[in-house]
Formats: C-alpha cells, sequence, structure tokens
C-alpha cells in the first residue's frame, strides 16, 4: 500500500515540480509549485511526520504562495516572453547542468549511507508526533527556536521598510507599474 | 516502509529541477519558485533521513526551514515588487547594474 | 563589627565628577563648588569615620582589608579591586583628604572668576579619587592605577591654561618626566610579580624573604626600579625639573598635588614598600644619597630665584629630599611624619602665594612686592608661621619632623648624609626667611596697577590659611621627642613598620645626644634666618655685593645648574633628531611604501577579478551550482 | 473475490468510501435546503414568507434551483485563463468536504470518517487552501471588480486565518490531543460548579477562559466564510458581486456550494471544539442519569441539533448586522482579535499550567 501511495505523490511531484520550471506563465507555476508542495506533504505524511505534512500546507500553500499569487497579480504578469539566442543558449546551459548535477546525485547514491536508527523507537510514532516534536523543540532546540522568532521579526521590519519606499508612505511613491498592477486584470 | 534510497532520489531530482529552473528561467519570481523547490528537497531528505534513524531532529530542521523560507519570501517578494516599482520589470537579465 | 566602607571615599569624588560631566553647565558656579567640596568633605567624614574604628582596634589586628571585586584573574595571577586599611595609609588618606578639602574650599574663591570653573574642580575632584585610590590600593596594581591617574590629572591642571604656550610645554614635561619614573616602577613591578606571583602588598612581603636573597642582586634591582618611579613622582634628582615649571598651573593646583599630596606618593610607596627596601642596604644607600643630594641642590637653587612659587618649589623638592633622605636611613616614620608635616606647612605657604598673587593681580616675582604685611594681615600672619615652621624653629611642625630625620640620620651612622641635612636646614631656614622678607618686609616694590587693587583675598581663602596655619603649629607635637618607646606618631606607625623580616635595629640616641642634634639643628635654623634677615631686610646692600663676588655661582644657582639645557642637550635633541629620522626615512619611505604597494597590488587585481562580476544573477547562479557539483565530486572522490 | 474482501486493508478502504460517499451526498442535500432554510429565515426576517410556492411551503424550491442552475448556459468571458476558470470553483468545495472527513458526527466507530491525530491542523490547512478558489476566480475571470473581490477575499482571509488558529490553542491546552475525536471525548461528563451543587456539562464552553476563545473563532468564522458582516468580498455595492461576478449555472453553483459547505464545516468544528461535540446534556438517558449518553445514534442527534443551532445563528447575523468598511474589517483582525487571541493563549496556558494540567 505505502509503496504505490508514494510512486503516486513522488510522480506527481515530479511532474509539478517540472511544470513550474517549464510553464511560461507565472500564476500556473505558482499553482503548480502548491500541487507540488501537497504531494510532498503527503509524502510527509507516508514517512509518520503528520506534523510536517500539516505545516507544510499551512505555511507553504496557505501562505507563501499566497503570497506569491499576490505579487504576480499585483504586478499582473502575463506570460513571460523567452525567445531568442540568449535565452536558447541559457536554456542549454541550464539543462546540461541540470544532467550534470543528477548524475553527481547517482554518484552520491551509490555510495550508501553508514547511519543506523538512534533510537530503537520513533519518539511519539502512537499518538502522533506533535507532542513530541514540540518536547524536542522546547528543550534541546529552544535557542534555535527563538533566534526564529527574532529572524521573523526581523524580516516584519525588514518587509515593511522596503514596502513603503524611501519616502514616507507607501502611495506617495506608487509608480505607474503599481497604478496597472493595482487595475488588475484591466490589461 | 520506503527505501530511504528512493527518497533521497526524489529529492535530488527535484533540487536538479530547482536549479535547472534557477538556471533557466528570467523571471524573477519563477526564480524565486524554484528555489522553494529547493528547499523543499532538502527538507524531504530530512525527513527521509529523520524517519530512517528514527530521531526527530531532522523534523525539527524542516520546521526551522520553512520559517526561513516563509522570512525569506517575504523579504525577497518585498524587493521584487519594489525592483519592479523602480525599473518596470522581473527580468532579472535586464537587471544588471551590478557589473564590474 | 561595622564595616569601615573604605571603597566609599575613593567613590565620593569619583561621583562628584560624574555628576560634573553628566550635568554640565546647568550646574553654575555654586553648585559646581557645592558639590566639589562637598564631596570632598565627605571624603574626609568617611576616611575620619574609618580612621577612628581602626584606632579602636588592638595594635595586632589595624589591618582592615575591604575587597570590592576581583578585576582580572589571569592563570594563577589575580588582581582584586581591594582596600587596605592601616595605620600608614590611615595618616595619608587622612591628610589627602584633610588637606584636600581645605584647598578646595580656598580654590572656590581663588578661582572664582576663571571661565572654565567647572572644568577646573572637574579635574581637581579626579584627582582626589585618583590619589585615593592610589593610598588606599592594597596591592601594586590599583596603586598603580592610582599613580597614572595622578599623574594623568596633574597633567591636565598644570596645563589647565593651556592657551598659554608654557603652561601647555610645562604640562607635556612633567608628564613625560613621570612617564620615565612610571617606567621604571612598571619594570619593578614586573619583577616582583615574576619573583613572587603576586602584586598584593601582603602576599609580597610574605613571599619576599623567600624567593629574595637579603641584599641579593634581584631585590635590589626591584628596589632600585620602584624607587625611580618615585624620584619621577617625588620630583628627585634625576627627574626633579618637571616640578618647577609645574608652577605653571593655578596655585591651588601647586598646593595640592605638587606639594601636599601627589608628590609625596613616591614616599608613601617607598614607606609602604619598607619591606623590600629593608632587604637591600645598597638600594637603602642610593635613597639616602639622591634624597640628600637632592635636598641640598634644591635648596640651593631655591636661594637664587625670584618667583614666589619657584622658590616654593624648590624648596618642596629639598624637603621631599629629606623624606627620602629619611626613607634611605631606614626611618620610613620620619619620612612619613615629615610627609604630614609638610603637607601642612607647604600647602599653607603655597596658599599664602596664591592668596598674595591673587592680592597683587597674578604677579608672581618677588622683587616687585615688599611691604605688605599690613596690607594682607591674614595672609601675612599664617604665612609667618608656615615659614618658621618650614624653617625648623622650635615648637612649630617643622622643627619635630625635620629634627627626627636628622636624628635618625646621625643614630643610623650616615653622619655626611647628617651634614648635608644640616647644611640644607640651614639653607631652608635662609632662602624662606628671604621670601619672607621680600615679600613682607621692607619698602612696597609693587607695580602701579596692582597697588591700585591690593585687597586681601576673601574668607573662603582665609579661612583654610588659618586652619592650615594651626595644623602647622600644632601639627608637630604628635612626634614629642624624648619619649619611652618612641613618640605618639611613631607609636602609631609601629604595626606597619615593624611588619616584615628584616628590621633595621633602631638605634636609641642617648637622651644627650639628641638635645646635642636638637640644639645644632635650632642653631643652624637661627643662623640661617638671621643670615637671611641681615641680608635682605637691615643691610640690603649684602645681598646684591655677595650677588657681585660670586657672580658665576650666582648666575650657576639663578639656572638651576643648567640641569634643564643639559637633559635638553643629551636627551631631548637626541630623542627628536631620532624620532625625525624615523619618520622622514623609515615610517614614510619603507612602512607607507609597503602599506600602498599593497593597495597598489590588490587594486590592480581586482581590476582583474571584477570582469567575473557580469552583473547577471544567472552568471552567478551557473558558478555556484558548477562549483557544489566540483565540491561533491571532489568529497565523493 | 471474498480473500480481497477478507483484506483488512480493503476493508477499511471500503468502508472509508461508504462513510465519504455518504457524508458527500448527505451535504449535497443539507446544503440544498440549508438555502432554502436561509430564504425562509430571511423571508421571516425581512417579514414576509419566504419561497411558498414549489411544492408545499416551497420545500421543493432547492430542487428547481438546482435544476435551473444546471440547464443554465455556460458563459465564459474573452481572453480569461481558461484553465483556472475552470479550476477555480471546484477549489472552492474541495477543502470543505476534505475537512468533513475527520469530523466525529458522532461517537467512534460508526459515526467517525476517520480519525487522524492532527485533525485541527488539517482543518486550519484546508481552510488556510480555501483562499485559493476565490483569488484565483477572480483573477481568472479577467474583471476589475472580480480581480478586486478576490485580492480583498484572500486579504481578509490569510488576516483572520492568525486569530482562528490562535483561538483553537487553549482547546488544545485543554485537551492535550489535535485528534478531534480526542478533544470530543475529553469534553464527556459533567464538572460540578465549585461552591454551588449544580453541574454543567464538561463542554469547552462552560470553562471560562474558553469563553473569549470561541467569541473569536465565532467571529473568524464568519470573516472565513465570507458571510455577513464580513462579505466584503462579493460587496454588491461596490464590486457588483465580487469574485464570482462572471461565473455562471454551475460553476457559480459550486462556489455557493462551497460557501455553504464551509459554514457546516465551520459550525461542526465550533460544535467540536466548544460544545462538547456528540455528548448530549445526556439528563432524560439512562437510570443513575448523568453521565450516560444514551445509544450511539443520539449522539448523531445532539451533533445535529447543535450544528443546526448554529447554522441558525449564522444566517440569523447575516441577516441582521450591516456591512463593515475593509479598513474596518483589517483593523479589526489585526488589532482586536489577534492580540485578544494571543492573550488568551497565554492566559489559558497560565491557568492550566497552575491547575496542574498538561
Amino acid at each position: 500500500m505505502l509503496p504505490v501511495l508514494f510512486v503516486a505523490f513522488a510522480a506527481l511531484l515530479v511532474v509539478t515540480s517540472l511544470m513550474v520550471v517549464l510553464h511560461k506563465n507565472p500564476v500556473t507555476s505558482a499553482l503548480f509549485l502548491v500541487l507540488a508542495f501537497c504531494s510532498l506533504a503527503g509524502i510527509y505524511l507516508l514517512l509518520r511526520a503528520e506534523f510536517l505534512g500539516m505545516v507544510q500546507i499551512v505555511v507553504y500553500a496557505g501562505a507563501i504562495m499566497v503570497l506569491f499569487l499576490f505579487v504576480i497579480m499585483y504586478l499582473n504578469l502575463q506570460h513571460d516572453v523567452e525567445t531568442g539566442l540568449q535565452i536558447a543558449v541559457r536554456r542549454g546551459i541550464g539543462w546540461f547542468v541540470g544532467a550534470l548535477m543528477l548524475l553527481t546525485g547517482a554518484a552520491l547514491l551509490k555510495r550508501g549511507w553508514a547511519l543506523g536508527p538512534a533510537n530503537e523507537v520513533m519518539p511519539g510514532a502512537e499518538q502522533g508526533n506533535v507532542a513530541a516534536i514540540g518536547r524536542v523543540l522546547y528543550s534541546r532546540y529552544l535557542f534555535p527556536f527563538e533566534i526564529t522568532s527574532i529572524l521573523l521579526l526581523v524580516a516584519m521590519v525588514g518587509v515593511i521598510m522596503i514596502a513603503r519606499g524611501r519616502t514616507g508612505h507607501p502611495s506617495v511613491r506608487m509608480g505607474p507599474a503599481a497604478e496597472r498592477g493595482a487595475a488588475g486584470g484591466s490589461a | 516502509m520506503i527505501p530511504l534510497s528512493w527518497l533521497i532520489g526524489l529529492s535530488a531530482i527535484v533540487f536538479t529541477i530547482g536549479v535547472v529552473g534557477v538556471l533557466v528561467r528570467r523571471n524573477a519570481l519563477v526564480i524565486f519558485m524554484s528555489i522553494e523547490l529547493m528547499l523543499n528537497a532538502a527538507n524531504l531528505a530530512f525527513v527521509a533521513f529523520a524517519s530512517e534513524m528514527k530521531s526527530l531532529d531532522g523534523q525539527v530542521f524542516v520546521f526551522f526551514v520553512m520559517t526561513v523560507a516563509a522570512a525569506e519570501v517575504a523579504i525577497g517578494l518585498a524587493i521584487i515588487v519594489h525592483l519592479f516599482r523602480l525599473r518596470e520589470t522581473v527580468f532579472v537579465d535586464e537587471i544588471h547594474l551590478l557589473k564590474g | 563589627m561595622r564595616l569601615p566602607l573604605l571603597w566609599i571615599i575613593p567613590a565620593l569624588p569619583l561621583a562628584a565628577v560624574l555628576l560634573n560631566l553628566l550635568l554640565g553647565d546647568r550646574l553654575g558656579k555654586r553648585g559646581t563648588a557645592l558639590l566639589a567640596c562637598g564631596s570632598v568633605i565627605a571624603a574626609f567624614g568617611f576616611a575620619l569615620r574609618a580612621v577612628l574604628h581602626l584606632a579602636g582596634l588592638p595594635e595586632a589586628e589595624r589591618h582592615l582589608i575591604e575587597f570590592a571585586w576581583t578585576w582580572m584573574r589571569v592563570g594563577d595571577f589575580s588582581a582584586d579591586v581591594s582596600f587596605l586599611l592601616d595605620p600608614l595609609s590611615a595618616v595619608m588618606v587622612l591628610v589627602v583628604t584633610g588637606v584636600g578639602s581645605l584647598i578646595h574650599v580656598y580654590a572656590t574663591g581663588y578661582m572664582s572668576h576663571d571661565p572654565s570653573f567647572r572644568r577646573f574642580f572637574l579635574y581637581l575632584n579626579l584627582f582626589m579619587f585618583a590619589m585615593l585610590t592610589l593610598v588606599l590600593a592594597d596591592n601594586y596594581l590599583l596603586l598603580f592605577v592610582g599613580w597614572e591617574g595622578v599623574g594623568l590629572c596633574s597633567y591636565l591642571l598644570i596645563g589647565f591654561w593651556y592657551e598659554r604656550p608654557s603652561a601647555a610645554e610645562a604640562g607635556k614635561k612633567a608628564f613625560i618626566v613621570n612617564r620615565i619614573g612610571d617606567f621604571g616602577f612598571m619594570l619593578g613591578a614586573f619583577m616582583l610579580v615574576a619573583a613572587t606571583g603576586s602584586l598584593n602588598f601582603d602576599r609580597v612581603f610574605a613571599a619576599a624573604p623567600h624567593v629574595f636573597a637579603t641584599g641579593g642582586a634581584a631585590i635590589t634591582l626591584t628596589a632600585l626600579l620602584m624607587f625611580l618611579g618615585a624620584t619621577g613622582k617625588s620630583a628627585q634628582i634625576p627627574l626633579f625639573t618637571w616640578l618647577p615649571d609645574a608652577m605653571e598651573g593655578p596655585t591651588p593646583v601647586s598646593a595640592l598635588i605638587h606639594a601636599a599630596t601627589m608628590v609625596t606618593a613616591g614616599v608613601y610607596m617607598l614607606a609602604r614598600s619598607h619591606v623590600l627596601f629593608e632587604m637591600s642596604p645598597a638600594a637603602m644607600e642610593v635613597v639616602a644619597v639622591i634624597g640628600a643630594a637632592t635636598a641640598l641642590m634644591a635648596a640651593t637653587i631655591g636661594l637664587a630665584q625670584n618667583d614666589i612659587k619657584r622658590v616654593l618649589a624648590y624648596s618642596t623638592v629639598s624637603q621631599l629630599g629629606y623624606m627620602f633622605m629619611a626613607c634611605g636611613v631606614g626611618a620610613f616614620g620620619a619620612g612619613i611624619f615629615h610627609v604630614m608635616t609638610h603637607a601642612f606647612f607647604k600647602a599653607l605657604l603655597f596658599l599664602g602665594a596664591g592668596s598674595v598673587i591673587h592680592a597683587l593681580s597674578d604677579e608672581q616675582d618677588m622683587r616687585r612686592m615688599g611691604g605688605l604685611a599690613p596690607k594682607l594681615p591674614w595672609t601675612h600672619a599664617t604665612m609667618l608661621v608656615a615659614t618658621l615652621a618650614i624653617a625648623g624653629v622650635p615648637l612649630f611642625s617643622g622643627f619635630f619632623s625635620k629634627d627626627e630625620i636628622l636624628a635618625d640620620a646621625f643614630a643610623s651612622g650616615h653622619y655626611g648624609i647628617w651634614a648635608v641635612g644640616i647644611v640644607g636646614a640651614a639653607l631652608t631656614a635662609f632662602y624662606m626667611t628671604r621670601l619672607y622678607v621680600l615679600t613682607f618686609c621692607g619698602a612696597p616694590r609693587l607695580t602701579h596697577e596692582a597697588e591700585h587693587h591690593l585687597h586681601e583675598s576673601p574668607p573662603s581663602m582665609i579661612a583654610p590659611l588659618v586652619v592650615l596655619a594651626v595644623l602647622s603649629f600644632i601639627g608637630g607635637y604628635v612626634g614629642m621627642p624624648f619619649q619611652e618607646g618612641g613618640h605618639a606618631f611613631a607609636r602609631w606607625l609601629r604595626p606597619v613598620m615593624e611588619a616584615g623580616e628584616v628590621v633595621v635595629p633602631h638605634h636609641e640616641l642617648s637622651h644627650g645626644a639628641e638635645w646635642a642634634l636638637l640644639a645644632v639643628s635650632v642653631v643652624v635654623a637661627l643662623i640661617g634666618i638671621g643670615g637671611a634677615l641681615q641680608a635682605y631686610l637691615v643691610v640690603p646692600g649684602i645681598a646684591t655685593s655677595l650677588r657681585e663676588r660670586f657672580g658665576g655661582l650666582h648666575r650657576l644657582l639663578e639656572h638651576k645648574y643648567w640641569v634643564d639645557e643639559v637633559y635638553d642637550a643629551f636627551v631631548v635633541r637626541p630623542f627628536m633628531a631620532a624620532s625625525q629620522w624615523l619618520w622622514r626615512v623609515w615610517d614614510s619611505l619603507v612602512v607607507d611604501g609597503l602599506v600602498n604597494g599593497v593597495g597598489y597590488t590588490l587594486e590592480l587585481g581586482s581590476g582583474m577579478l571584477k570582469l567575473v562580476q557580469t552583473g547577471f544573477v544567472g552568471t552567478y547562479a551557473l558558478w555556484i551550482a558548477l562549483g557544489v557539483i566540483a565540491l561533491v565530486l571532489h568529497f565523493t572522490r | 473475490m471474498a480473500a480481497l474482501m477478507s483484506n483488512p486493508a480493503v476493508q477499511v478502504a471500503f468502508w472509508a468510501f461508504v462513510k465519504v460517499m455518504i457524508i458527500l451526498n448527505g451535504m449535497l442535500g443539507v446544503v440544498s435546503y440549508l438555502i432554502y432554510a436561509e430564504r425562509k429565515i430571511c423571508g421571516h426576517i425581512q417579514a414576509r414568507t419566504g419561497p411558498n410556492r414549489v411544492g408545499p411551503f416551497g420545500l421543493l424550491q432547492p430542487i428547481a434551483d438546482v435544476l435551473k442552475l444546471l440547464f443554465k448556459e455556460e458563459f465564459i468571458p474573452a481572453n480569461a485563463n481558461k484553465v483556472i476558470f475552470h479550476i477555480a470553483p471546484i477549489l472552492a468545495v474541495f477543502p470543505a468536504v476534505v475537512t468533513f472527513s475527520v469530523i466525529p458526527l458522532g461517537p467512534p466507530p460508526m459515526f467517525v470518517a476517520t480519525d487522524i491525530n492532527v485533525g485541527l491542523l488539517l482543518f486550519l490547512a484546508m481552510s488556510s487552501l480555501g483562499v485559493y478558489a476565490i483569488t484565483l476566480g477572480g483573477w481568472a475571470s479577467n474583471n476589475k471588480y472580480a480581480l478586486l473581490g478576490g485580492l480583498r477575499s484572500s486579504a481578509q482571509m490569510i488576516s483572520y486565518e492568525l486569530a482562528m488558529g490562535l483561538s483553537t490553542i487553549p482547546v488544545l491546552l485543554r485537551s492535550g490531543t489535535l485528534s478531534l475525536v480526542g478533544i470530543v471525548e475529553n469534553q464527556a461528563g459533567w464538572y460540578a460548579i465549585p461552591g454551588t451543587p449544580l453541574a454543567l456539562p464538561n463542554w469547552g464552553i462552560f470553562h471560562w477562559y474558553l469563553v473569549v476563545p470561541f467569541v473569536i473563532f465565532l467571529i473568524t468564522a464568519f470573516a472565513e466564510t465570507n458571510r455577513a458582516p464580513f462579505d466584503l468580498p462579493e460587496a454588491e455595492g461596490e464590486l457588483v458581486a465580487g469574485f464570482h461576478t462572471e461565473y455562471s449555472s454551475m460553476k457559480w453553483a459550486l462556489f455557493f456550494l462551497g460557501e455553504y459547505m464551509n459554514m457546516i464545516v465551520i459550525s461542526s468544528i465550533a460544535v467540536t471544539l466548544f460544545f462538547g461535540g456528540w455528548h448530549g446534556p445526556g439528563l432524560m438517558f439512562g437510570t443513575n442519569g448523568w453521565l450516560s449518553e444514551g445509544p450511539p445514534w443520539m449522539g448523531l442527534v445532539w451533533y445535529l441539533v447543535k450544528l443546526s443551532a448554529l447554522m441558525f445563528f449564522f444566517i440569523w447575523v447575516r441577516w441582521t448586522f450591516p456591512r463593515l468598511r475593509y479598513d474596518q474589517l483589517m483593523g479589526f483582525g489585526w488589532k482586536v482579535l489577534l492580540p485578544a487571541a494571543i492573550m488568551n493563549v497565554l492566559i489559558a496556558a497560565l491557568w492550566i499550567f497552575a491547575r496542574g494540567g498538561m
């Protein structure tokens, strides 16, 4: 049962992420990325990481990608025009490097890993691993956790500072582009 | 039980796709998405090893990675929007003032 | 038992400094004065409290240590910030805070017209803080902190009127000369650390007899190095030249720093580490000889000076010489005793001189004074007391202390030193009387405008004078001679002075001999005074005729044996030349060449490297990817 | 065949399938009659008798509506993004259905489709996915009103999700599990009001530190379902019909369906978290009374009773309150609800900690 589901999810993941890269319309790419994240969440569930699976959906699908969609709609981006020699060249290079990287990855895969189980049984395997993760997070990783919160605070401040531009009020620095973006689908 | 090598292979493939996306596309937003893909590939590897080693640390790391990703996306998108206001474009090959 | 609260004594002036800095001109003149004086007087109160508490203890336990915090701990060496109160530091702390507060009060009057009133008291309080730290420290490191602190403050205060080039010069001179001494002191301290592994007084003194061979080279070298520090701080040969120039500072400063307190730090340091010095007779001899020589030399110079403050400065140098003489002959107690009495009358002299200068609107040359006695009754009276005290007239404080020094020198068999001391005493009496006469007696020789607004100083300046006069009269009676087992002061100091292993045997003179010595010194003093009166008051011709007859000698004295010139020629100029060469050749050619060369190479290299920066994100990403691949391949190989 | 049927995995799958089918079709029916109910209630609130022509009391009205929608002509605006235009309505329904699969309708195992140990997280995740339908629908239909409506709604939902998630945390603190079944079972029984002989059912709402969370949850629920007074995305006055301006016939019906399903889902979550799920007051059942719950189906009945009460409340509010202005909405969400929710988490945590819980 598990392998079947895994293969299904994996295939979905690979296809969708390929579509993210290949599709010309940023909105569609974003949607495929959402799908990819959801399938990844499925894989997490298969790996008995329920908490991560859900958080994956909440954070990535529910927050980050919505943000992406926002921006795309706000900037009102249509299909990317990707023509011309330069693009072709870079595309060739890109795929070549990708193939190279995949080969190296295969080389890595062949080596195999010398790691044994750290514990006999996965902590919190029975009543869901939320409590277990919480216990680890707030005991051994407490300091990184706090640091992360600070990081988020900094990010918030930074975003506000960037978004409002140099002069005080955001509405002041609305360039023509921004107006077009705000005008929505009229374009 | 899913063999570790499958998971790692999958993660490698997804990572590579992300790399290719970064290299191939010229739309800053799509590049950003590809970076997210890479991050998630790394997360997948983390979770895979965590379940292999039957320890939660890997999952905790994934948690942190997600937080960082959230912060990074927020900042990055803000920058892209600002850039668009200034330069009217999100195509990274039209923005190369920073050359030596 | 209740705490002695030692830390608060230095803390009070420091707090005043900080407040002064914090509030700035919001304080106003009155506020500044109140803050400064108040803090110092409060410190005096606390010091008195602590000392009374100390006196209440049995003699064996008069050794309070108050640990504040551990300053640093390096390996097994550790230095604490902790304070020590024993009879010795008790005397010093009382003198410093007491005289200090009097002089603060005096300064409020003296500096009242100065534009940078606040800055002055800022420095003064800072000085009090440093000095008290020095006196109360219980280890050489903290003592050195105070030592440097007072050096800094003396520099700042000498150059207080920095718009006057001479003042700035004098400040620099004082600082640099002191640096030489401090360097010696530091080396001494290093040797102590190397030998005993600690700088704490008790531990050092406890360990010294075991690590040093008595009279050995190591201990002698250490002692001499520390003595070099003392000569710097206390203006002894060869480093005495800065003190006379230090008179460029405001007179209260001269009184406080360059007469009463700072310059005696060297003596205090010697007395504090008498255990080390007593272990090295050679060093002791050097100290004695240098002290005697300084005493004589400064006294002779003092004869020929005309600037009232310079005369006082040289007399200070020579009195310090007496103190070192005492230390050298092993009579550290006598030395400290003289420190105390000297603090009283010399501060008084300076303040009096200051009052005169104030009255004559900044006239300092004695040749344009005279006949001031009726105009400045208070100043005159107090100055007279001080003059008698320093001249060693019986029943005045100076008499007792100086006589004790001479007696001890004689008793310990240093007859030559004793003789020099006697001559010095005569000269002291002479030039002090000369100063007194030229200033207060005879016909006025004032310039017109000085005469115009000639006025007695305000009470804020007179009151300290009176107090100091009383002190310098009665100050000596704690040291009445002819008492079984030493006089009160000696008994008070005994717990400190008898510490340590090697104690110089205290030679008891027979009363007869002591009477004889007394008589001699009294006679000598009277001769000096009489001679001066004769030469400057009764028959003024004598002085001039003498000056004609011994013209060369007089010029020699007037120009202070040309010491400054000699130093200038043999030390300063070569040094200057060397540094010039270093700057012109080494620095600007070699060093700058290297630096710029590095810069140029980098510029060239980066100019080539920057071509890598295409500015396209894609390129960077490509390089990153390739780099990752390369790394993986390298590590999986 | 028999072997296959005897395979436990297959059985699990089979029963799950059955339950899902029941729930799905059940919900479709319920929704259509919910619309009927809404029209009736709003009619009475507005002093008129709602639909009453088709069938007795207009009971067949929903069926007529559905048929009408099915046969209506489909209209797709020019140069709209076809694919996304089609996907959006599906996305509107899908999260609600998925969430419903973890809601315990009655005592397990019979009335519980699946009991996963992160049920609440699943609910949150799905509600966060709900944004897409509206945003994409608004964007894809290539119409400025629709776009503005979509952007508004997504902003609104994102802002209110935070408060909603935080308002559920005190419940978790109390129950110590994320599984909805566990949460409900945690609310079984009674607790005596200190100092009085009286006793209340051990539901969340009857614990003082869960009252404010419940209020917050309710408000956010309105916002999440885009219902009045938070129905700005479809504010007729300003945005024609908001994000589904361009939608017609069955697609529009799907949006509608999604909205009402979301209503049902959120109300059932509220029932589960705060009103003791399938537990009834249990007064009249059993010989020794207080604690016994009666037969399982009775649980289902209790659940339905509570649910319909909440649904009525929803409709009632919609036809009673005026709409907020947009800035008011945002300010309220960020400056009032969020801090209040955080304070609640703290207070509840302290209280439970002080009581030696967890």
